[in-house]
């Protein structure tokens, strides 16, 4: 059956827990229902599409004065949705509401930002503290930009729920049960003829089941779900049904560089030669997840990054001789039980993991039986998530199995893994860097990096980075992590592929799900 | 009145112990709530937002555990029970009143209607004592009794839902549609809550039938029911003034204790049927760390408990004559 | 002798054990004229609440009715359909049971259960309910204050005098009664029992009183039955068992208890236990206990034989009597 | 009687009933004084709930007495007995059906008994002297018998185990409390006449229970008559029965059933029943039922006054 | 010695009504074949456990009689292999909490006064506090709720249902004249109560025994369907987990999610039967009745 203007597009993403009808996009678990949809960024940038910027709120930027200072020209005759005109004034406000509130600065932002000001009526400028041109996406991409005329009259915006959101996007809050959200278009939305989906729904799915359920049964037409066995699961189920995954950052062992035996390189190579990832991406992943590559570049997204150097000299080989003669030639001899040994200590590793993600704990669970036939013996520790979360923050593991979240070029995952000024000693939580990784020769390649906007620097440091990856392996990646994205293409056309990914498609990236839905059109 | 007293005592301990274990248990845990949420992001949100999120929740105030005890209780006895964590900013209170009315109308009334055919059938088994009703429901019962009541949910939800598509496979209501006070709405209720309260009902209610049956069976044997045929009176009133009223006195205090137990919701089912009760949030609050929704949730349960245990023991007494002398 | 009431025929009830059914009465007739006091005696376990139950169609499993007839007025009670036999209960039956607080519901007042059985036999309006209540308790001098306690306020002998209350609520032709005494002390039982006799004189109702304590009935019966091992022994006018016993356990019985006056004579018990139920012995049940048996004794099963003045089951006594 | 075996005197046990603020004293027993003579069987007989059972419980250690002394051959009781007291004054009780553990064979508490009680017999010894015990009170035969449970004996068996029980010790003083109450008219003979045995064969005491006056002539050498606690009359068991003198006592013999006598007509109706003692004020228990009862009978306690060198009374109206 | 012979005769006698009692022997026979695979688990499997080295998702088959997980393991192996952790969980926690409820219980009973007010205060506080939720906040607070974690959280939760019954029978026997009359013999308490209380009590013991094994596995089932167990131990309910998790039921491999589940029935099944079994004999008026129609045994 074709579906009308008017027929809702439900939403299915498992967030496990039932809305609260709070609509603050600066809080970390309310923002997936205003940001993107409700309330809009300065320039929308593509992780996809190679951090390609798509203008939006902000007309066009430039930087200036060494790339300390960044400004903005904002957009004019937007307004938001209670009529009343959007202005530099609100944007100014936004920056300075996560200034006064930082627990609304959910990126950090003012780590960096010195001041945030208005030129005129329609500039705006952020002066960094230093040189900041990373930090172009958190500050366009990823500040939701809220009406200084009704902002300014809440007492608290930290705690005081906002049940009645008004910004600039292309939807509206309709009504909010604890079982659904439901928005509509906005009629006056400054893109025209957008968006053609006039209703949204959003079911609160308490347990990944039931959102698989609802999607297989049809009841959704856009999911963002890991599903098990998709091909029987849910693309058999109805015609048009299909599925995308495109990999976004890597899944990878983080070794605990700050103690024996992971401290020694070798070790880690041999981990590494050990891993037969496409097995374990098949068996762990269904093959959801492609293997990924020890040099850290997430391929196919970000091939243009990779260095053949690098591949070239470790790549994503499975080589168990290998292996084995490493970490003979390191003094380790196989003892009667088929593991290595030295000084008389076996080499046992224990992989801690997220015990409530199922997949990743039989992803361990084949690694463990690879690493075996090479001659280590890996124990895998699935702990619940909090606890986890506890352990890799403070560093209390041997190995984690973990992501990090990335960013729109590889760069941003690479800083996450290796700046040592984003880690902590061992006990305290470290922001990112949980393998403890400390070289001051890769903390100047990342400040560098953060001066430039010249692309042919930006990929030499890259390069720079990959040898270190491969060569120090302070890191192992395993497998790509993917967005989890649903379809049916019987009902609406319009949807991010790999030949047209002009959003990420998940329900979970923000502001990306807001472009998405701006782009579908339902079939009559 | 020394029953009175005693059971007015041994409410009041068992509330203030109640009230300190959940003061000390979600304390003793490790982690911090910034930390669970951040776990709960699987690595969506930038791993700055970690400190933004301590902030916002208060996690580094350095109060002493005593004075943190004390404003607790204080803080409890005038009904503030604080911020959740999970649903922030909203206050605990809200989203508590959110879930409760489903698991009261969910578990609530299929615990009732398993106690009251649970309690009939093993009554009707006892009295027809080697019939078919006896031969057959209670080992039936006790044998479906032992299986694990997720597991049946799940089957259900397969068979019924899924594969032959009678019944939703979720939620409490249709999930776009606007609660109101209608018939059509009412029945939407009704219909979502067909498959989990079956699932409570077939698994509980042998429980009933079998301590009604076996009280049962010793009251039947009692000279006073033999008087009551005796002097001829109706069999319905022989079986149910002389033997069921007395059968089912022992009962009670497990009736109430169950009735208590509502409140916690059945926390398996409503995660199997993902229904929005107390108990799909009490799990939450525990996964996410959600102290003050979990001591809320906790503290909640066990004043229900304890609350429907006294009302039990009073029941009793004002059914049973015989309790309110003997002390 | 005026037309009887009761008549029971060659009553016989088993009780299903695990090794099999076992007799716990056995062959029991005997005739009840109307306002007669029958005594029940006999020792513990010889079968005497058996058959009262069974008289009063209250046997329940493992108990069951294997054969015989209860006739009351000359309708038999075991053929009666469930409902009509309800309808007849208490109107011509009463029973009182052995242990008042158990025959008592204790969640019920007094009151209620007196109301109860008039609501299930009548359609009395509740005043007069009430009235009649008031008027049978009255009769067991308990004040009319009691309608409203429950059984465990009141004393045991209260309970006891309750229970007898009930029992003449519809003033009854017969009421059954199971060792209504042994729970009190002797004070109290000396009073029930000469309530009782008062209250028969003026009432006119027939009754069946078991008991093993027979000093309890020798004043107030008219006949006496003795009861062994299931089966009737021996049956007479009171005076005559009882000072001149024929049938050798009866005669064991009477020779056992020591009296409060006169000679202090030693006195010997019977020795040994009675038989099994469920595998009776060949002959007479009371043989291996008998120290005149013979071997006919042993063999022959003895019938109760009617010899006018008394009927006894011995065939020692048959052959001094022929 | 200096040679006493058992002397009581003054023995009060209260129990503490009733809720937090009513805290009721029920005097189970008050102010009880009495002797036993080696070989002698006492009587003690009195309505239910009259406090015999207490006097027997206290006496065998199961509750302590709230006031007064005990004094066995020759020793004060205090509250923690020795073994050997044990031995020496054991206790049959009442409920022949409660008194004996179901799940452990018959001979079990008598092996027990002899184990605690008697070191001059072996181990080796143990079960023939079981054996011979159980056969003397006439459980024949006696090894077949000791190796069955519980359920398997007759009322009139397990009464007499327990008398074999209570004779292991080889003791000096029996306590029987109703030992033979539950049972019918023709196994309670048989048992009295083990009593008398004992007595005249093996110089055994024995303190005897009984609300059944009959059984008690005869028996009996000495007889104690209590009401609510209190002694009302003692003496010489032919001269309290033929002559009685406490209006209690009275009461009591003309309620006893006798089959063998008319029944007599004695005072009329007595509907009463006897009263729980609970915070009792002084004067005679008995009055408020007393057809003699005088002004001097509720304001004090009337004490025991000799009638004759055998035979006592505590009561106002008699006048010695 | 005499209390092993004590328990013996008892265990006769429990043989004999074995063999009168259907729902008794089909629960025995039950807890027998699993017992035994609990011992010996190799017999039964011939693969594995673990390993993911078969093809993924097959059906019934010889080589793989209840087919395999999605992950390549062997089901039928599995399932093998988890009994172990099951039937212990209910035999070591049932074992456990039924000596705790044992002693509190019966100490509470004979001792009485303020000791009996005290050990019934904390059995009802621990009886009312909400179970589930409790043993969800202490895994939660442990790491990684492994096998003994979750013994001690059911035993810590599991003992005060039956201290609360055995108190309440041993009230009643307390003052039996049995017990007084060992007390008169000159027997010290604790023999007493070894030796006299304990043993009239057992089927009441090993009907509380049972009930706590069986709510045993069912919280522990529980538990670890919300992957609230250690996902990676072998156990039916980590591997209703784990089907749930991969969706068998809706991806055709049925049996992975069917298998555990019926396990876990049956194993309760049988303990639930002998368990009711053993309230017959606690309670002989509870025996079953042959329905025999006749005249006079009507109401
Ligand atoms: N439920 C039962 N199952 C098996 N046998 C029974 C049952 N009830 C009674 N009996 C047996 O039936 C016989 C008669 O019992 P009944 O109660 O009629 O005796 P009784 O003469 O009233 O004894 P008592 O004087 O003790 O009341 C006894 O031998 C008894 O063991
Ligand atoms: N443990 C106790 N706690 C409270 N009151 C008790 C206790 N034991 C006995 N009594 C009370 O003490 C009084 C005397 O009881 P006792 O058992 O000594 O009487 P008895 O003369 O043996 O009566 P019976 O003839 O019924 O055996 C009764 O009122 C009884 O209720
Ligand atoms: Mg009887
Ligand atoms: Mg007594």
């Amino acid at each position: 059956a074709g579906t009308t203007a008017d027929t809702p597009l439900n939403l299915d993403n498992e967030q496990g827990s039932l809305w609260t009808c709070a609509f603050t996009p600066f809080n970390a678990f309310d923002s997936m229902f205003s940001f993107g949809t409700i309330y809009e960024p300065l320039v929308y940038v593509n992780a996809l599409k190679n951090a390609h910027e798509t203008p939006w709120l902000a007309t066009s930027y430039a930087w200036s004065n060494g790339n300390k200072t960044l400004t903005f020209n904002i957009r004019t005759g937007v307004k938001w949705t209670d009529g009343k005109p959007f202005s530099a004034a609100d944007v100014v406000f936004t920056f300075n509401l996560l200034k006064k509130y930082p627990a609304l600065d959910l990126n950090a932002v003012w780590s960096v930002l010195a001041s945030a000001t208005a030129k005129g009526s329609s500039q705006v400028v952020l002066k960094f503290s230093k040189s900041a041109v990373p930090y172009f996406y958190y500050v366009a991409d990823q500040v939701p930009i809220v009406p200084q005329h009704l902002w300014s009259k809440i007492s608290n915006p930290v705690t005081d729920p906002i049940a009645k959101p008004v910004g600039t996007g292309g939807y509206m809050l309709n009504k909010c049960t604890p079982q659904n959200i439901q928005w509509t278009a906005n009629p006056k939305y400054w893109q025209p003829g957008m968006p053609t989906v006039k209703t949204l729904n959003m079911p609160a799915f308490l347990s990944n089941n039931t959102a698989n359920e609802y999607l297989a049964t049809g009841q959704s037409a856009y999911g963002a779900q890991f599903i098990p066995n998709i091909q029987s699961y849910f693309v058999a189920k109805k015609a048009g049904n299909g599925y995308w995954f495109p990999p976004i950052a890597n899944v990878s062992l983080f070794p605990n560089l700050t103690a024996a035996p992971l401290n020694d390189v070798a070790v880690r190579q041999a981990i590494s030669y050990g891993l037969d990832r496409t097995t374990i991406s098949k068996i762990g992943e269904y093959g959801y997840e492609p293997a990924a590559s020890a040099t850290g570049i997430v391929t196919p997204t970000y091939k243009g990054w990779s260095n053949p150097a690098a591949v070239a000299a470790a790549g994503q080989s499975y080589d168990p001789a290998k292996a084995k003669s490493l970490l003979q030639a390191d003094g380790y001899k196989l003892d009667s039980n088929g593991i290595f040994k030295r000084h008389g200590k076996e080499l046992a590793l224990t992989v801690i993991t997220n015990g409530g993600y199922s997949d990743w704990v039989a992803a361990c669970q084949v690694m463990s039986q690879q690493l075996a036939k090479v001659g280590i013996k890996l124990t895998v520790d699935g702990v619940a998530s909090t606890n986890f979360t506890t352990d890799y923050l403070t560093g209390k593991f041997q190995l984690a199995y973990n992501v990090e979240t990335g960013g729109p070029s590889p760069f941003y995952e690479f800083r996450q893994w290796l700046y040592s000024k984003n880690s902590a000693p061992i006990g305290q939580s470290a922001a990112s860097n949980w393998e403890r990784f400390n070289s001051p020769a890769v903390d100047a390649l990342l400040n560098q990096y953060g001066t430039t906007t010249s692309s042919a620097t930006q990929h030499s440091i890259m390069n720079k980075l990959q040898t270190v990856m491969v060569s120090q392996m302070p890191i192992i990646p395993v497998l790509e992590e993917v967005d989890w994205f649903q379809f049916n293409t019987k009902e609406y056309t319009g949807w991010p592929s790999a030949a047209n990914p002009y959003a990420q498609p998940a329900l979970y990236n923000m502001p990306d799900w807001g472009v998405v839905v701006l782009h579908l059109k339902p079939i009559k | 009145m020394r029953f009175l007293a005693r059971r007015i005592g041994f409410l009041l301990v068992a509330l203030w112990a109640a009230l300190t274990v959940n003061f000390f248990i979600p304390r003793l845990m490790p982690g911090n709530p910034a930390q669970a949420m951040m776990a709960r992001f699987h690595g969506h949100i930038n791993p700055s937002a970690i400190h933004a999120l301590e902030v916002a929740f208060g996690v580094n105030t350095h109060e002493s555990l005593l004075s943190a005890y004390f404003s607790y209780i204080n803080n409890t006895a005038h009904g503030n029970l604080g911020i959740s964590l999970l649903n922030f900013p909203e206050p605990v209170a809200t989203v508590i009143s959110h879930a409760l009315p489903w698991s009261l109308g969910l578990v609530g009334v299929s615990t009732i209607l398993g106690f009251l055919i649970g309690t009939v059938l093993g009554a009707v088994a006892a009295w027809r004592r080697g019939g078919v009703l006896d031969g057959v429901l209670p080992p039936v019962f006790i044998v479906v009794s032992a299986f694990p009541y997720f597991w049946i949910g799940l089957l259900s939800i397969w068979l019924f839902a899924v594969t032959l598509g009678w019944f939703p496979i979720l939620g409490g209501y249709t999930e776009t549609a606007t609660p109101t006070l209608t018939w059509g709405f009412v029945g939407d209720i009704l219909y979502h809550s067909v498959l989990p309260a079956m699932t409570i009902l077939i698994t509980s209610i042998g429980g009933w039938i079998l301590t009604m049956r076996n009280n049962m069976i010793t009251v039947v044997a009692e000279d006073y029911v033999k008087m009551a045929r005796a002097k001829g009176l109706k069999p319905r009133r022989i079986l149910w003034q002389y033997a069921g009223r007395n059968a089912m006195l022992p009962n009670l205090t497990g009736f109430a204790m169950s009735l208590g137990f509502v409140i916690s919701g059945a926390i398996l089912v409503e995660y199997v049927f993902n229904y929005p009760g107390l108990g799909f949030l009490l799990l939450q609050a525990v996964v996410n760390e959600d102290y003050p929704l979990m001591q809320s949730l906790f503290l909640l349960i066990t004043f229900a408990v304890l609350i429907a245990i006294f009302i039990a023991d009073i029941a009793t007494a004002l059914l049973d004559p015989r309790t309110r002398s003997n002390p | 002798m005026s037309e009887p009431i009761l008549r029971v025929r060659d009553l016989r009830v088993e009780y299903e054990t695990p090794s099999g059914p076992a007799q716990a009465v056995e062959d029991v007739s005997f005739d009840l004229a109307p306002g007669e006091f029958l005594a029940v005696v006999g020792e513990s376990g010889c079968g005497k609440s058996t058959l009262l139950f069974a008289i009063a169609q209250l046997l329940t499993y493992p108990a069951r009715l294997a054969g015989g007839a209860v006739l009351f007025e000359g309708v038999d009670f075991t053929s009666l359909r469930p409902e009509e036999l309800r309808a007849r209960r208490w109107r011509d039956i009463s029973v009182v049971m052995q242990s008042a607080m158990n025959a008592l519901n204790p969640t019920l007042t007094i009151g209620a259960q007196l109301a109860d059985a008039c609501r299930a036999h009548t359609e009395w309006p509740d005043e007069r309910i009430k009235e009649r209540s008031a008027e049978v308790l009255a009769m067991v001098a308990i004040d009319a204050v009691h309608l409203k306690s429950y059984p465990f306020q009141l004393s045991g002998g209260m309970r006891q005098r309750a229970l007898i209350a009930m029992a003449l609520l519809l003033e009854p032709k017969l009421v059954l009664m199971d060792e209504p005494t042994s729970a009190l002390d002797v004070v109290a039982q000396r009073s029930l029992m000469k309530q009782v006799a008062t209250l028969r004189q003026s009432l006119g109702f027939a009754v069946i009183f078991v008991t093993h304590d027979m000093s309890v009935v020798a004043h107030h019966s008219d006949r006496l039955a003795v009861m062994y091992a299931g089966e009737i022994v021996e049956l007479g006018p009171t005076g005559e068992v009882f000072h001149r016993p024929e049938h050798p356990y009866a005669k064991g019985l009477m020779e056992a208890f020591p009296s409060l006056r006169g000679e202090l004579q030693p006195l010997l018990g019977i020795a040994g236990n009675p038989p099994s139920l469920v595998n009776p012995p060949a002959g007479c049940l009371f043989a291996a206990r008998c120290s005149f048996a013979n071997d006919q004794c042993r063999t022959v099963h003895p019938e109760l034989v009617d010899y006018g003045d008394r009927a006894v089951r011995c065939h020692l006594v048959a052959e001094s009597r022929a | 009687m200096s040679d006493a075996i058992l002397r009581v005197t003054d023995l009060s046990r209260l129990f503490r009933v009733g809720g937090f603020r009513a805290r009721g004293q029920l005097h189970a027993i008050d102010d009880v004084s009495f002797e036993v003579a080696p070989a002698e069987i006492v009587a003690l007989v009195g309505e239910s709930g009259s406090g015999k059972s207490t006097i027997a419980r206290v006496l065998a250690g199961l509750y302590l007495p709230t006031k007064g002394t005990i004094v066995f051959e020759g020793t004060a009781l205090g509250r923690r007995d020795s073994r050997a007291i044990r031995g020496a004054m054991p206790m049959v009780f009442q409920d022949p059906f409660g008194s004996i553990n179901p799940v452990l064979r018959v001979g079990h508490g008598l092996l027990r008994a002899l184990k605690l009680h008697r070191p001059d017999v072996a181990r080796a010894q143990r079960f023939d002297e079981a054996v011979a015990l159980a056969e003397k009170v006439g459980l024949t035969p006696g090894a077949e018998v000791l190796a069955r449970y519980p359920h398997e004996l007759s009322g009139g068996q397990r009464q007499r185990l327990g008398f074999a029980q209570a004779l292991a010790s080889r003791p000096s003083l029996i306590l029987a409390d109703e030992p033979v109450s539950m049972l019918d008219v023709s196994i309670r003979i048989g048992l009295l006449n083990v009593m008398k045995d004992l007595r005249d064969h093996e110089n055994v005491s024995i303190l005897y229970i009984t609300h059944d006056l009959a059984s008690a002539r005869y028996v009996a050498d000495r007889m104690l008559v209590l009401y609510a606690g209190r002694l009302v009359e003692e003496g010489c068991t032919n001269e309290v029965i033929a002559n009685p003198q406490h209006p209690y006592t009275r009461l009591l013999m003309s309620s006893a059933p006798d089959p063998r006598l008319a029944p007599n007509d004695f005072e009329g109706d007595d509907l009463g029943e006897p009263p729980k003692v609970i915070n009792p004020g002084p004067g005679c228990r008995f009055a408020p039922r007393c057809p003699l009862a005088m002004d001097q009978c509720l304001v004090s306690t009337p004490a025991m006054v000799a009638l004759s060198p055998t035979h006592g009374a505590a009561c106002y109206a008699v006048v010695p | 010695m005499r209390i092993l012979r004590a328990i013996l005769s008892v265990l006769v006698r429990a043989g004999a009504f074995l063999r009168r009692d259907r729902k008794a022997a089909a629960g025995s026979i039950i807890l027998f074949v699993l017992l035994v695979i609990t011992a010996f688990p190799k017999w039964f499997t011939p693969h594995d456990p673990a390993a993911e080295i078969y093809t993924p998702g097959v059906g019934l088959s010889w080589s793989h009689l209840l087919g395999t997980t999605s992950f390549g393991q062997d089901v039928f192996s599995q399932l093998v292999a988890g009994t172990r952790q099951s039937v212990m969980i209910a035999l070591i926690v049932g074992f456990i909490s039924t000596v705790i409820s044992v002693i509190i219980g019966i100490t509470a009973a004979y001792l009485g006064g303020w000791i009996d007010d005290t050990l019934s205060l904390l059995t009802d506080v621990v009886l009312v506090i909400p179970t589930f939720p409790l043993i969800i906040v202490i895994v939660g607070y442990v790491k990684s709720a492994g096998f003994w974690l979750m013994v001690f959280v059911l035993v810590f939760t599991g003992w005060s249902y039956g201290a609360r019954q055995l108190r309440v029978q041993a009230l009643s026997l307390r003052n039996r004249d049995y017990l007084l009359a060992a007390k008169a013999r000159g027997e010290s308490s604790w023999y007493v109560i070894a030796v006299e209380l304990i043993p009239p009590m057992t089927s009441l013991i090993v009907a509380n025994f049972l009930g706590a094994a069986l709510y045993a596995v069912l919280a522990a089932s529980g538990l670890q369907f919300v992957g609230l167990g250690n996902i990676n131990e072998e156990s039916w309910g980590t591997m209703l987990y784990w089907a749930q998790n991969n969706e068998a039921l809706q991806t055709g491999l049925p049996l992975w999610a069917l298998a555990p589940g019926i396990a876990i029935a049956v194993l309760g099944s049988g303990l639930a039967l002998l368990n009711y079994a053993f309230d017959e004999v606690a309670n002989p008026a509870l025996r079953p009745v042959r329905a025999t129609k006749v005249k006079g045994a009507r109401v």
